[in-house]
């Protein structure tokens, strides 16, 4: 299968997939060899090559085959041999767009923001992050994913650690330190899942659809493994209790740095939890959902709840992404085809508009210095359209039905209900608290009247305008016609459940259905189950 | 007679060791070291190593001593220490452990094997007699033929030492010492 | 019967070939030594240049008896003393290379620090032959020889900087334990000789092999054993004989340090591996257990307080002590029977590590400036606005160090982690890499002070950074290869691989 | 005609997005009529649908329209489509009837404010979102509406953004809703497990089929009952609407009386065949927090001086009636009371806006008084509103009361004897609000200079296009009971043509004592509103007895600032101790792995002491372990 | 008398024993003296403990080798003592009179 869509993908003769990677890569070597005296030429050239970048995710995202369940536009060769390493890239609907979604937020980043100084490496370190992020989304080779899951520490690193704000230091540290500490253990799930494999594939490989296909791991290995790799994501997430190097490393950040944290970095770990956690241990991942959406729901809460009592809106911010990537990892570990959608919809529905959310933070603090709730006062007042997108942005990630957050929330909820009632139950609670905390931020924020301070905080300006424009259209389609996404995401997440069930015997409780169509339904039956096996790449 | 000497050799060599510990003034452990020194060249007569005792007089006890008593005198640092003090508490029962631990150890090893010593040996040498000059030539024929190697890296090991030497006490030119 | 006096003495035959290199490198040495010592001065960088050349032939030979081995298999010459297969021969070319390096990175510094011309470069030379005779030994007599020959040059090395009393002291520290250690290693090859009756490393191999022990008749052996492990375990700095390190990698001239970081460690280890793989292969029972426990001793002992140091050269020293424990779960990998991940895991490491640290300290002995002591995080303050690109080249070593992806490191680490794995060692996989992660703290330390601590009063009155040709040469050709191997790790891995097949 | 139903959203929604572009370039009073005649351009579609669908047989008044598959993911098949029926066709006539008068009122109502533009923009974008809740086909297209009026109801109660009280009372309403909202999702995840559905017809038709258990059925009502309690301000999520008030008084009127509150009275009017289903003890459940409400808030808007807040208590107390309606199986009398409650309270707040723009902004009813002769129009159609209120025939309030109190009569007596005392209680206070406002002596010169106004303070009536109006709604106050009779079969219009919705989940009381003597009950109606009034009036106006208006009736029982006090202190003490936890704990014990590893390090460094012999002590017993090891493996073990 | 003399020949066990005692005592001496020569020259006792092993050794192997180690060891031990003596000279130089002791300027 995975042969067939490499044979599909070989049709074509550009390999878009490592351009993607190489592409951002080239542009920060570019960016670096401009020269000193003319600023403008280096920002172009950073800008051009993500632009580039962008445009080529486009082209993915149009001609991409819908329907297709498999891994496309796949370029496989031969890296480490002695290792059975290779490079192996592929795009299914589960990474396409997020691949896309980094493709399009990182222009924006770039162009939306400004680091003040030593523009030069600041924007080589961000390409290189693009190029570092893009790589993990189109990795199917275990070490291939971990090099790219581990590399991209660097430049967020520095971006936070040299462009950030006063506490950057130590954010950036904890940053570092604590997602590779969940790193560390995920290589050594890596190897050790490799070699075990090998006695059932009759090689070393470390590639992914390899293993997938070829090996089953008992199920106590499984588990081990399983939770190798799953403390990882589960610091990246970041899930409940591994999260709060989030505040810190978010606030600190500077304001592109948050966008792209917040935007793509941690659906690192969200779909690494999907890709590499469920796909590769479907037994472990059914055997220890109850842990994962416990971990879920409570982190949906309490992200809500201390999200509440910040004073800092970034870090009002950054908690309400703890509560968001909950619902994400609650879709995931439901295992039915609407909530792993719904997870992935909502990986790049947060991306967009929690990304939003952080540029127009990121714009308050250009403004008024300050990210202090309590400084801020009246800004409806002295600026309408700020406050207009500001609250669009906000609505969406509150979940309000029409825009892009509700989608990727509802089919999370009701995807997880008839297999996860009561986790369900309790997570929903947090779209309450949501509009708590974010109305909350925005009435002391924007309501009132203006102090002196803030009595003259700039209206909205056309280039910021410019930038915001996509987000919200992203926000306003997504919502009204997700469509078109889901569409490609479907067929995916419903052979990633095929093989959970197939694999872990884990079966959602058949739906009934009332009059009209039930021959989606491939319940639990094996037949079925094998028949669908046949799309899977 | 073995006995005798072997007694008479374990004393002077104990005695001299324990000499080199406990004698607070460096010439006096000097001279202890001379003394053990000369316990193991008897002992190596005792084992029918003639050539090695040579050297071990001749090369410890008249080489090595004596740099050692020249560098003492050189430096002048001849003072006495006092080893009644001790600054680390728990240096001397650390030193007792390993002392104890070390002789204790091994002791027990070698009791445990020594029915086995020398079973591996493959090869049969005739038993060494008497002549004297015997041993050497054992000695030369081990040097250059499974040695040989060995014997000419020791050059490389002189020149090291000689260039260290060098380059150790060589004067300190433009003057002023950091540190 | 007669006495066998008169006959021919059993001259074994010589392979010139085999020991050519140290031949040219020693030959080099004595050239240098004697032009050093009747010419007039030379301009200071011909010295580390003429030993640079010196160094390529010896490569090219190298090179020539790799293909040879891969030809022709291992053999052990003059006498089975000198084993001359692909262990030994990449543990030559790490040696060399590394030789040459620091040879190259000490230009600056002896000039800087006004201290002798010739006698350093002859020194390393030396050393690097008593490291070239210690990794390939196949005799405990030529083990204890080379050991010794290094040792000694080391000791020499460390103590070189005359003008400063921290080197003196980090020589004496270094001798009296060097010694020590030396000592116990000794008694251990001669209670094995007593055990065994041989101190060829193949016979006794073989030896061990075939005999069964019964009830304790093994008891001398085993002693032998553990008081050899203490002597190679000093060398590689392994946890517990580790407490010189920290002490004489700082105190000790910065291309000394790397020295010995890289030539030293690299033969100790390959001497390493050869004992226990060659000669004590059937008592891996009794050994592996101890180089577990150092092993995971060293990789927390070492990240752990490197972490609390502000000495860079001292954490360095603390991390290279980490670095070790790493390379050992791949000695202790390589103990499991029928194991073939172990012992090239190692060697990769070793090839990798060396030419990363002497990149390392090279970085670090530009910045500590004249006087050799500028070698807290204070003086890597601002490094990235001073000199930049030197910033960078560290930043790349310092990642590589922590393991981070597209670095050498990365490659290293994976290695000895897929031995361990391959073994069912997990605990140990997983010890160390969290390990490592502690052991971040303090390449991150390193990397906030360069790049991100922001300038403090004095700082601009502070001597400049100077970066010389043969010191920037170094740094790239390091970074160069840094990066190079963690992206195309494929040959290195390939040759390490190949070393599988030991003299026996 | 009705595939022309899509227009009916479209026209507002095209007129939010005319104001959103050019809102401020057309400026006062462009703006407003641009969203004005989208509003009125809707309901003239609605009409006409509604024309189509009277036409038709019975069983052919349903028509959907699919426009888009909006969530199509595994076995959900949710589109974004329109169901015309005969229940939103009468929800969307008066959204859209009521709602375009409200525009013109609000023309009038909002003449220069400076956001002139902007209200109307919301208020388009309201009547929008209303109409897809009402017109939605299935269960999520109605959540879309459902959480849009939130927000838009969020946006306009905030509207005056700067008044801090204006953006809290935003702030809580949306929460509040929000609560609801949990429940709405609940419901909507338990029919579709249960059915496999979200769409009405699947859903109704599952219940109808027996497919939904009544376990489930009942989870689904409550669950939808607890989203009603939400928007609909009932028990005990009823604090928002209060507050509500804040909003500028068209916005009252329109949202927080006539159309978004009803909200959900229509859901569980649309989703009567699973309350049917369901245990019996659900709709009990619904009746008496619907009747428990009523009187409640009855009781508080005896005592209110505000005369919005006397309104936004009937309305709770109103929206009472429909539930307790609702969950004695009367869904038409339901529905009726709805139409007939957004006739008479939007004139009422209509009213009550333009007696507080004639005010200048004053809403306190102690400071007015003897207002009918300066405000004849408003008077008089105020008092159109109060009769229908209080339940006076011929007014429409009283037949559609009358229902409902047949219906719980028939359910339970107490029920009935509960919500004739909150119609009691309601002829009472509205008397009261009359004549306060409108009768006895001027007291508005006392306070003219802490009103603002300068100089001469004289109240003055409104301009036409806020009268024009309030006339309208008056005439419809006064016959809008024509549409359901009670005399004869054949007078009940509503009935018939609700008949195909709510035919399963309709109770059935013929038979009963209540419905054998209707009249008896309609007399006692009769009499407990006159006598309402006739104690009102002899309070009020003859200050014949002492006004009874407690300051626990007046702070509403306390349960809101009871409800504040516990958000405010103990809540929000829970909410610190979670993000000190997350401070000290969760994050400390990070922090805390570090400063493990750093005194670890403190600790062994001790041992690096620098001497020498420290060292070779250390390795020696290293060496002596090491030997102890090796002894043991060979001679012991 | 004589038999029991005789029977009480050392062995090679027992010169092994009185090795490894010096061995002891040299180890012993490296740990509690200060002054860095008289260290040194415990280092040097335990060398001797060693090659009195290996002749010993050598004996009872019949094993030349044994003799020849002890040679190179000898070797080695000037080696040694030259460069020794020669850093100890160095030191004593800067700084005369000390003991190993003050000699901890690097630690931690």
């Amino acid at each position: 299968m995975s042969l067939l869509a490499a044979g599909g993908g070989e049709v074509l003769s550009f390999p878009i997939l490592t351009a993607l990677v190489l592409v951002p890569l080239i542009g920060a070597v570019a960016t670096l060899l401009t020269g000193a005296r003319r600023p403008e030429v280096t920002k172009l050239v950073a800008v051009f090559s993500s632009v580039v970048t962008g445009g080529m995710s486009l082209w993915l995202l149009a001609s991409f085959e819908t329907g297709d369940a498999g891994f496309q536009f796949v370029s496989k060769h031969e890296w480490i041999q002695s290792w059975g390493i290779g490079w192996h890239l592929g795009v299914d609907g589960i990474s396409l767009f997020l691949v896309v979604l980094t493709g399009v937020l990182f222009p924006l980043a770039i162009v939306g923001c400004d680091p003040h100084h030593d523009e030069k490496p600041y924007l080589a370190w961000i390409l290189m992050l693009e190029a570092g992020v893009m790589g993990s989304f189109l990795s199917l080779d275990l070490v291939l994913f971990f090099l790219f899951f581990e590399i991209v520490l660097v430049p967020m690193y520095f971006l936070i650690g040299r462009w950030g704000y006063d506490q950057r230091v130590y954010a950036a540290t904890k940053f570092f330190l604590y997602t590779m500490i969940g790193s560390a253990l995920m290589l050594v799930g890596i190897v050790t899942t490799a070699l075990l494999a090998s006695d059932q594939l009759g090689r070393v490989s470390f590639d992914l659809v390899e293993i997938a296909e070829g090996a089953n791991f008992a199920a106590s290995t499984g588990r081990w493994l399983f939770f190798a790799f799953a403390i990882a994501f589960a610091v990246k997430v970041p899930l409940f209790p591994l999260h709060t190097w989030l505040p810190d490393a978010h606030t600190q950040a500077p304001t592109a740095g948050s966008v792209i944290l917040a935007g793509v970095l941690l659906k690192l770990g969200t779909y690494g939890l999907v890709r590499f956690g469920v796909y590769l241990f479907p037994e472990a991942a059914v055997w220890s959902r109850e842990i994962f959406l416990t971990l879920a729901v409570i982190g949906i809460l309490w992200g809500a709840i201390a999200a509440t009592m910040q004073t800092d809106l970034k870090r009002l911010v950054a908690y309400s992404s703890v509560a968001h990537l909950g619902f994400i990892v609650l879709g995931t570990f439901a295992f039915t085809t609407e909530a792993i959608s719904g997870g992935v919809m909502q990986m790049v529905n947060h991306g967009v508009s929690t990304g939003a959310l952080f540029l127009l933070v990121g714009m308050i603090y250009e403004r008024r210095h300050t990210r202090q709730i309590a400084e801020l006062k009246g800004l409806q007042k002295v600026a309408p359209i700020f406050a207009a997108a500001f609250m669009v942005v906000m609505l969406s990630s509150i979940g309000v039905p029409g825009l892009n957050g509700f989608v990727g929330e509802f089919l999370v909820l009701i995807g997880s209900f008839s297999t996860a009632r009561w986790w369900v139950v309790i997570g929903a609670t947090g779209v309450i608290l949501a509009a708590l905390y974010l109305l909350w931020a925005y009435q002391r924020v924007f309501h009132g009247e203006p102090d002196e301070a803030n009595s003259s905080f700039r209206e909205l300006r056309l280039r910021e305008g410019m930038i915001l424009l996509p987000f919200i259209g992203l926000i306003v389609f997504c919502g009204v016609y997700p469509k078109p996404m889901l569409d490609r995401i479907e067929p995916s997440a419903k052979a990633l459940l095929v093989r959970v069930e197939e694999r872990a015997g884990f079966s959602a409780p058949d739906v009934i259905h009332a009059g009209d169509d039930g021959s989606d339904d491939h319940g639990s039956g094996d037949h079925g189950a094998d028949d669908s096996h046949g799309e899977e790449g | 007679m073995e006995l005798v000497v072997f007694v008479l050799a374990a004393a002077m060599i104990l005695v001299g060791a324990i000499g080199v510990i406990v004698r607070r003034n460096p010439v006096h452990a000097a001279l202890s070291l001379v003394l053990t020194l000369f316990g193991v060249a008897v002992l190596f007569v005792a084992q029918e190593a003639h050539f090695l005792a040579a050297v071990q007089v001749i090369v410890y006890a008249g080489a090595i001593v004596v740099l050692f008593l020249f560098v003492i005198m050189l430096l002048g640092v001849d003072r006495t220490e006092d080893i009644t003090i001790e600054p680390f508490r728990i240096q001397r029962p650390l030193a007792a452990i390993v002392g104890l631990g070390v002789i204790g150890l091994v002791v027990a090893s070698v009791s445990a094997s020594r029915d086995v010593i020398g079973r591996g040996s493959g090869l049969e040498i005739p038993a060494v007699t008497g002549d004297g000059d015997s041993n050497i030539r054992q000695i030369a024929r081990n040097l250059f033929s499974d040695h040989v190697f060995a014997f000419e890296f020791t050059s490389v090991l002189l020149t090291v030492a000689v260039v260290g030497a060098v380059m150790l006490t060589r004067k300190v030119k433009n003057g002023k010492g950091v540190s | 019967m007669n006495n066998v006096d008169n006959s021919p003495i059993d001259w074994p035959s010589i392979d010139w070939l085999a020991i050519t290199p140290m031949i040219v490198l020693l030959g080099g040495a004595l050239v240098l030594l004697v032009v050093g010592a009747l010419t007039p001065r030379w301009p200071r960088s011909l010295y580390a240049l003429a030993t640079v050349v010196l160094t390529i032939p010896a490569l090219v030979i190298e090179m020539v008896l790799w293909n040879r081995v891969g030809h022709e298999g291992p053999v052990a010459v003059i006498g089975d003393v000198l084993a001359v297969d692909r262990l030994a021969l990449l543990a030559w070319i790490g040696i060399t290379v590394a030789t040459a390096l620091v040879a190259l990175s000490s230009s600056e510094y002896l000039r800087r620090e006004q201290l002798d011309g010739p006698e350093s470069y002859a020194m390393y030379v030396l050393a690097a032959i008593g490291g070239m005779a210690l990794a390939s030994a196949n005799e405990f007599v030529v083990l204890f020889l080379g050991l010794e020959t290094l040792s000694i040059a080391l000791y020499v090395l460390a103590a070189s900087h005359r003008r400063r009393v921290e080197s003196q002291e980090s020589g004496l520290k270094y001798f009296v334990l060097g010694g020590f250690a030396s000592a116990f290693l000794l008694y251990g090859i001669a209670l094995l000789y007593g055990a065994t009756g041989t101190t060829n490393l193949s016979t006794m191999g073989r030896f061990l092999e075939a005999e069964v022990f019964v009830n304790g008749d093994d008891a001398m052996l085993l002693a032998g054993l553990a008081l050899l492990l203490v002597g190679l375990g000093f060398k590689v700095a392994a946890v517990p004989f580790h407490f010189w390190t920290p002490d004489v990698y700082q105190g000790a001239p910065t291309p000394a340090t790397s020295f010995m970081a890289s030539v030293g460690k690299f033969a100790a280890f390959a001497t390493m591996l050869r004992v226990l793989l060659v000669a004590l292969p059937s008592r891996a029972d009794d050994w592996r257990p101890v180089i577990w426990v150092m092993a995971i001793a060293s990789v927390v002992i070492g990240s752990i307080l490197a972490v609390v140091q502000t000495d860079v050269k001292r954490m360095l020293a603390y991390s290279s002590i980490g670095h070790a424990g790493f390379i050992l779960i791949g000695v202790e990998a390589a103990g499991h029977a029928g194991d073939t991940d172990g012992l090239p895991s190692s060697l990769l490491y070793l090839t990798l590590y060396s030419v990363l640290v002497v990149g390392t300290f090279t970085v670090v002995s530009l910045v500590s400036r004249t006087g050799d002591g500028h070698t807290d995080l204070a003086a890597f303050r601002g490094l990235s606005k001073e000199r930049p690109a030197l910033a960078l080249g560290m930043t790349v070593f310092l990642f590589a160090q922590a393991g981070m992806p597209v670095t050498s490191g990365f490659v290293a680490k994976f290695g000895v982690i897929k031995a361990a794995a391959d073994n069912r060692s997990y605990a140990v996989a997983i010890v160390a890499m969290i390990a490592s992660v502690v052991a971040a703290v303090l390449y991150l330390r390193i990397m906030i002070s360069m790049w991100l601590s922001d300038a403090e009063s004095g700082d601009d009155q502070r001597e400049k950074v100077a970066v010389p040709f043969t010191s920037a040469l170094v740094v790239t050709v390091s970074v160069a290869f840094t990066l190079f191997a963690g992206i195309f790790p494929g040959w290195l891995i390939d040759a390490s691989r190949d070393a599988l097949v030991l003299v026996r | 005609m009705l595939d022309l139903i899509w227009l009916v959203p479209a026209l507002p929604l095209a007129g939010f997005l005319v104001n959103l572009l050019f809102g401020r370039l057309l400026g006062e009073p462009k703006s407003g009529i641009v969203a004005a005649l989208a509003v009125a351009g809707s309901f003239a579609v609605t009409a006409g649908i509604f024309f189509d669908l009277l036409s038709r047989s019975e069983h052919d008044r349903s028509h959907v329209d699919v426009l888009f598959s909006w969530m199509p993911v595994g076995s959900l098949k949710v589109d974004l489509a329109f169901l015309a029926d005969p229940l939103s066709i009468t929800m969307a006539l008066f959204v859209t009837g009521i709602g375009a008068l409200i525009h013109l009122y609000a023309i009038g109502y909002m003449h220069g404010d400076p956001k002139f533009s902007k209200f109307f923009l919301y208020l388009n974008l309201f009547v929008f979102s209303m109409l897809m809740l009402v017109l939605g086909e299935n269960l999520l297209v109605t959540f879309l509406g459902w959480e849009g009026v939130g927000t838009c109801s969020y946006f306009l109660i905030s509207f005056w953004h700067t008044r801090e009280s204006a953006a809290t009372a935003g702030k809580k309403a949306f929460v509040t809703n929000r609560v609801g909202d949990w429940g709405v999702m609940m419901a909507m995840f338990l029919a579709f497990g249960a059915a496999g559905t979200l769409s009405y017809s699947g859903i109704n038709h599952a219940a109808e089929e027996g497919i939904i258990s009544g376990v489930t059925a009942t989870a689904i009502g409550l669950m939808l009952f607890i989203g009603a309690a939400g928007k609909s301000a009932q028990l005990p999520l009823y604090i928002w609407l209060p507050d509500a008030m804040e909003g500028p008084t068209p916005v009252s009127a329109l949202i927080h009386a006539a159309t978004m509150v009803t909200a959900g009275v229509f859901l569980m009017t649309r989703v009567n065949p699973v309350l049917e289903v369901a245990y019996d003890w659900a709709p009990t459940l619904i009746a008496i927090v619907g009747v428990a409400t009523a009187l409640f808030a009855a009781t508080i808007a005896v005592a209110q001086t505000d005369i919005k807040k006397v309104l936004a208590y009937s309305t709770v107390s109103q929206l009472g009636f429909m539930f307790l309606a609702v969950g004695s199986g009367a869904y038409v009398a339901a529905i009726f009371h709805m139409v007939t409650h957004a006739f008479f309270k939007a004139l009422l707040f209509l009213g009550s806006g333009s007696v507080i723009h004639g005010m200048h902004h004053e809403q306190d009813m102690r400071k007015m008084g003897a207002l009918r002769a300066l405000m004849p129009v408003t008077a008089i159609t105020f008092i159109v509103g109060w009769l229908a209120i209080a339940g006076v025939p011929p007014f429409a309030g009283f037949w559609s009361k009358d229902e409902i109190l047949l219906f719980a009569f028939a359910k339970s007596p107490v029920l009935y004897v509960a919500g004739m005392a909150a119609a009691l209680l309601t002829a009472y206070y509205m008397t009261r609000q009359v004549i306060m406002v409108f009768f006895g002596e001027a007291r508005w010169n006392d306070h003219s200079e802490e009103n603002g106004a300068h100089g001469d303070f004289k109240p003055h009536e409104s301009p036409i296009v806020m009268l024009i109006p309030l006339v309208v709604l008056a005439g419809l106050s006064m016959v809008g009971g024509a549409m359901q009779l009670p005399f004869s079969k054949d007078l009940h219009f509503l009935e018939k043509w609700l008949h195909p919705v709510v035919e399963f989940g309709e109770a059935d009381i013929k038979g009963t004592w209540a419905y054998d003597n209707k009249y008896v009950l309609l007399g006692i109606a009769i009499v407990v509103a006159l006598a309402g009034i006739a104690l009102s009036v002899a309070v009020y106006a003859k200050k014949k007895i002492a006004a009874v208006e407690p300051v626990l009736l007046a702070n509403g029982w306390h349960y809101d600032s009871t409800i504040s006090r516990f958000m405010g202190g103990p809540g929000r003490k829970a909410f610190d101790a979670v993000a000190w936890a997350d401070r000290t704990i969760v994050d400390g014990a990070v922090n805390g792995v570090g400063r493990v590893v750093q005194s670890a390090g403190g600790t062994l460094r001790r041992g690096q002491t620098g001497a020498v012999r420290n060292y070779a002590a250390f390795i020696g017993v290293a060496v002596v372990a090491l030997l102890v090891w090796f002894f043991l493996r060979g001679v012991v073990l | 008398m004589s038999a029991l003399l005789a029977a009480a020949t050392p062995t090679t066990t027992w010169y092994l024993i009185l090795a490894a005692v010096l061995f002891g005592i040299g180890a012993v001496g490296v740990l509690v003296r200060r002054n860095p020569l008289v260290m040194f020259m415990c280092v040097e006792l335990m060398l001797n403990a060693v090659n009195l092993s290996f002749v010993a050794l050598a004996k009872r192997l019949g094993d030349i080798g044994g003799q020849t180690t002890v040679f190179f060891v000898m070797v080695v031990a000037a080696a040694e003592v030259v460069v020794g003596l020669g850093i100890i000279v160095s030191i004593m130089r800067r700084r005369p009179g000390a003991t190993a002791d003050d000699i901890t300027a690097l630690k931690g």
